[in-house]
């Protein structure tokens, strides 16, 4: 009959109308489902996975020594030229001059965190960073020299 | 000042060449209205610009100019080696970008001719299927929040940030990863890696239900839904559209299952198909792939092999001279990757068959004659990233 | 002069300059606006003559209504920020005669008119009241002309169904073209 | 007991004794004026929050927590910063309509305080046709939405206006008769009146299941008049950016901002008023003790609970509802509310001619 179908349209309707004011209504009720996270203020606890990229830098031991041999495979393997090796020649204990790395330029505002350089490091002079608060309000800041001044390379890495 | 000064005319010029007033393209009625949807507007969730015909509230003709965020990621792919291309495709269709870098290692492999090792190819499933519930989750809340309910993005949103933290400890990133690579993947799995999914599944599980509550079940939403943007199976074929769209037409399209690659066709999992072609039979193949994902997961997450994650391959790759082909089943359809090869390092030619694009074209079709309100349900159901339609 | 008094010829130069201005004006959809707070004044009028349900009467009908439909046609058969022409003189003096004619036919039949002081109790303009009168048959009621109103009113509507209908088949054969040509090319 | 209109007396007459009638009454309409306005910014202040709370807390968000206490200040911050906003007006707008029609909005959102009673005896201006009164100068508030997206000289703009004129227009209807079942039953306009009746129940309770239609499909019709979610076609943002107000900013979008948030004070207040008893206690009985205790409980504060429960209603809508489709949305209103809506207005009134409620 059309009234009888036309009323049970209506409650069809109404009830699942009901059902989602429920679930709306469940998590007005309920806070301990919240998710929000409060960024800034949570900077103490927040705990980036080691693996995160958030930018390449080059570990130095205590010593100012670093991995890098200068063999520019990072910088053959990035996809943007973030990485640019820049060489001087060093007199080694021998007295031989010795090529080694000036300094290793990298472009923070051109990387793309592809991890390319870090699988192609033979070694392991560079790795990722877990930073990523990385805004600056001038551009040239961007542009990072990994190794630190003075630094050297480390005894037996070749 | 004297170049603002003339910029200035040309740009009054072309004022009142755009004004009503101009004779009006052909099929346009007196009555009729064009409004620019777009390049800046909240449902093109992007830059896409609709030109739309519009006669009071109905869709005369729906005209989409593209272009906006082209950066001719083809082009610039043929510049780099086979290592680095991979990383610039999880630009395209950001949202799968995992199964994008899956079709480019795919066709490099194929190149090749390497081996992938069992642990690697387990490992590529299990990010693919955790990558496509990630984006369709994306895509429930992007769409629900285009009908105007805004309360179902953030829960869909919830379960896509515990994905994002599975992918940000195993690949270092939660969007663009990076993670496949010709051989094989990037690193190993992270120990809690299998805890983690566990979590996750159960989360979903035990949330799944308030998408029904919210949206499938209300009955403001199937009224919005059913019997708008109606695509028949005949127009999805000879539009060539994949993907969800396409099943939801019927048509099946399932690249997993018709030409499986990796372990596809080892897992047990059905291709979901929808026979109603509208809008709400797209919501459900979407709804229901989810559940299928669900499944492959479950089927291989307590079982993945041990053993390399990466076959060693030359420092520097050089595919042999010809074409390659591959295939793979994105979360928005099928994502082809051609490359042609003249023997050097990096590739001659690289095309991407990209599925958006052609989902994109059946949207003039379905929208006509519809309302207004119905075209952002179209094309909420279309699925539509707009970088993966520029590239 | 009392309170009063000033509120009464405040409502009735608000009236007056926005009818003026309602005619006057060349943006048809201002005129619409200015017609707007002429009936608005009125219905103040209504008010300050403490005849409520009249003044309410009045925005239900006139602005809710009447001023709703002219702005709803303005809106589709007009475009924005386009003018009127502007009238030639002699039409424009053409008109202000009629409407001073008007004004000095209706001005003498008032002051001709002998206003008969009764003795009679005045009804109060209670909602029940009105509502008894509205329904009376016998003299004085006003159950017939609330008839022949309605009657005219369903006229309307029908009259206005018809010409929905009407435009509606001329659009539909239009979108059916359309999906028949897609076919073709499949 | 302590009561508003000792306190409205007390000033009346000390205004009589030291000024003549005219200033009484000027001054007396100057301090309800600044009463209005005042209750008008607290109004938009406390709801803007609420929403913006409630939305968060279903939303598994936290919502505003910066400014002040649990981010209770943020409208305040939010008012400043629309305060200091530039308004602009867009180029080919028609100047004059396009700034004047947020004032519109505003007056017809004052207008509609005068009939409401906020307490026992406090109340503006209790005419005898107070509910007549709202729902006349409520249809007001369409032509400022008209004249809004008429004169920006926008299309989503234009087609927001249409949409919002259609769908006020169509869903006065129902509102109207949902409100003359509870006219039916008291058998006046008259806000105290009607108020009174309902001091031995509610209308909602003493009406049986054809006042609870009656209060639903109110309710229903209001969401759409105020033009809130699931009915926002008229600023839809998914299809036509911000519709009505697109090209609206600073103050000027502040005004429609607020008067819409006034809209939805004041059609709940008369939700309230007719069907939940206005500031009357709640009564069950013959419970002597339970009543009593009720009677405590100030009448400012059951007008404002039940006030604050129906906004809390439009804002639960809001925040699970999809957004309907024009179509869909006159389809709603001619084909079931107001046919439901007339039909229960019949049995109202067999039922007040029968006698057969408490």
């Amino acid at each position: 009959m059309f009234i009888k179908k036309y009323i049970q349209e209506i409650w069809g309707a109404v009830k699942s109308l009901l059902k989602g004011m429920r679930r709306t209504g469940y998590y007005f009720t309920h806070h301990k489902e919240i998710i929000t996270q409060q960024y800034p203020d949570n900077r103490e606890t927040l705990n980036l996975p080691e693996r995160f990229k958030g930018e390449v830098v080059m570990p130095h031991d205590e010593n100012n020594e670093h991995r890098c041999t200068g063999c520019q495979a990072c910088e053959l393997a990035c996809p943007n030229g973030t990485i640019k090796v820049i060489f001087k020649n060093e007199l080694n204990a021998e007295g031989k001059k010795k090529k080694a790395i000036d300094k290793l330029v990298y472009h923070l505002e051109l990387c793309t965190m592809c991890n390319l350089c870090i699988e192609a490091c033979p070694s392991d002079a560079i790795k990722m960073a877990q930073t990523f608060e990385h805004s600056v309000f001038d551009r040239n800041e961007l542009t990072k020299i990994l190794n630190n001044p003075g630094s050297k390379i480390m005894d037996g890495v070749e | 000042m004297e170049g603002f000064g003339e910029v200035l005319k040309m740009y009054r010029k072309t004022e009142i060449i755009n004004d009503s007033k101009a004779p009006p393209a052909e099929g346009f009625g007196e009555a009729d209205m064009i409004i620019n949807v777009g390049p800046q507007h909240p449902a093109t969730h992007g830059v896409l610009h609709l030109v739309i015909t519009l006669n009071g509230e109905t869709i005369k003709n729906v005209e989409p100019h593209l272009g906006y965020i082209h950066r001719s990621i083809e082009k610039m792919c043929e510049s780099l080696s086979y290592r680095q291309f991979i990383y610039v495709t999880s630009r395209m269709d950001y949202l799968s970008a995992h199964i994008n870098n899956h079709a480019c290692a795919l066709c490099v492999e194929q190149g090749l001719q390497v081996e992938i090792p069992p642990r690697a190819q387990v490992i590529r499933v299990l990010m693919d299927e955790l990558t496509r519930i990630a984006s369709h989750e994306l895509w429930l809340g992007a769409m629900a929040m285009d009908l105007g309910a805004f309360t179902p993005f953030f829960h869909a949103f919830r379960e896509r940030e515990s994905i994002n933290d599975i992918m940000e400890e195993t690949c270092g990133a939660r969007l663009t990863m990076n993670y496949m690579v010709p051989g094989g993947v990037m690193h190993d799995l992270h120990p809690s890696f299998q805890q983690r999914v566990k979590d996750f599944m159960q989360l979903y599980k035990s949330k799944v239900h308030e998408y029904d509550e919210m949206l499938t079940g209300n009955i403001i939403f199937q009224n919005r839904m059913k019997n708008v943007g109606v695509l028949s199976a005949e127009d999805a074929i000879s539009y060539g559209c994949t993907g969800p769209t396409a099943r939801g037409s019927g048509v099946s399209c399932d690249v997993r299952k018709l030409y499986p690659y990796e372990i596809y066709n080892t897992l047990e999992f059905d291709e979901v198909l929808e026979t109603g072609g509208d809008s709400f039979s797209r919501y459900m193949v979407r709804v229901r792939e989810m559940q299928q994902s669900i499944r492959i997961i479950e089927q291989l997450i307590d079982n993945i092999p041990e053993g390399d994650f990466q076959t060693k391959t030359k420092a520097v790759l050089k595919l042999p001279k010809g074409e390659f082909y591959s295939r793979v089943e994105t979360a928005r359809g099928e994502l082809g990757v051609y490359i042609v090869s003249e023997g050097a390092t990096t590739p001659y030619r690289i095309k991407f068959r990209s599925p958006g694009f052609s989902n994109l074209s059946v949207l003039n079709h379905i929208a006509k004659g519809s309302k207004l309100g119905d075209l952002v349900a179209m094309m909420g159901t279309l699925d539509l990233v707009i970088p993966d339609i520029d590239r | 002069m009392t309170g009063s008094d000033i509120i009464f010829y405040l409502l009735a130069t608000l009236c007056v300059v926005f009818a003026l201005l309602s005619v006057t004006t060349r943006h048809i959809f201002r005129a619409a606006i200015y017609l707007l707070f002429t009936l608005i004044g009125i219905a103040g009028i209504y008010f300050w003559l403490q005849y409520e349900f009249i003044a309410a009467v009045q925005i239900v009908v006139y602005v809710g209504g009447i001023v709703v439909l002219i702005i709803f046609s303005i809106f589709l058969t007009q475009q924005t920020g386009e003018q009127l022409p502007k009238q030639k003189l002699d039409r424009k003096i053409f008109a202000a005669l009629v409407v001073f004619a008007g004004f000095a036919l209706t001005m003498v039949q008032i002051y001709q008119h002998t206003f008969i002081e009764t003795d009679e109790i005045a009804i109060t303009p209670t909602v029940e009241n009105i509502g008894k009168k509205m329904l009376a048959v016998d003299s004085g009621g006003y159950a017939l002309p609330f008839e022949v109103i309605s009657i005219l009113l369903l006229a309307a509507l029908i009259g206005c169904i018809v010409i929905a209908l009407r435009e509606k088949k001329n659009i539909e054969p239009q979108i059916q073209d359309d999906t028949e040509e897609h076919k073709g090319i499949v | 007991m302590w009561s508003f209109s000792n306190i409205a007396n007390s000033i009346h007459e000390w205004l009589s004794n030291n000024f003549n009638p005219t200033w009484t009454i000027i001054i007396e309409m100057v301090i309800a004026g600044v009463a209005v306005i005042s209750l008008f910014a607290l109004l938009g202040l406390v709801l803007v929050i609420m929403e913006r709370k409630v939305s968060a807390w279903m939303q598994i968000r936290l919502g505003p927590n910066r400014v002040g206490p649990k981010g209770m200040f943020q409208s305040l911050a939010d008012t400043l910063k629309l305060l200091v906003k530039e308004g602009l007006t867009p180029g080919g707008a028609d100047k004059f309509l396009f700034n004047l029609a947020p004032f519109i909005a505003m007056i017809v959102a004052m207008l509609l305080m005068a009939p409401i009673a906020f307490a026992k005896d406090f109340q503006l201006w209790d005419l005898n046709i107070g509910v007549l009164f709202v729902s006349a100068v409520s249809s007001i508030m369409v032509i400022s939405i008209l004249m809004a997206g008429w004169a920006s000289n926008n299309k989503y703009s234009l087609m927001g206006a249409m949409r919002s004129g259609a769908q006020i227009v169509s869903y006065e209807l129902s509102a109207g008769l949902s409100i003359l079942a509870v006219v039916v039953m008291t058998g006046s306009l008259q806000v105290s009146e009607i108020i009174e009746s309902q001091r031995n129940g509610w209308w909602i309770f003493k009406g049986h299941l054809p006042m609870l239609i009656a209060f639903v499909t109110f309710i229903i019709a209001v969401t759409a008049e105020t033009n809130r979610a699931p009915f926002d076609l008229a600023e839809a943002e998914s299809e036509l950016t911000a519709g009505f107000h697109t090209e609206y900013s600073g103050m000027k979008f502040a005004l429609f901002f607020l008067a819409e948030y006034v809209n939805v004070f004041i059609v709940c207040a008369i939700g309230a008023t007719l069907f939940l008893g206005g500031w009357m206690p709640f009564h069950i009985g013959k419970w002597e003790g339970f009543n009593h205790v009720m009677d405590y409980i100030p009448s400012s504060i059951w007008f404002f609970g039940k006030t604050f429960f129906l906004i809390f209603l439009i804002m639960w809508f809001r925040w699970t509802f999809p957004r309907l489709r024009i179509d869909q949305l006159l389809n709603l209103e001619w084909k079931y509310l107001l046919p439901i809506s007339m039909i229960n207005l019949l049995i109202v009134t067999a039922m007040a001619i029968l006698g057969w409620h408490f």
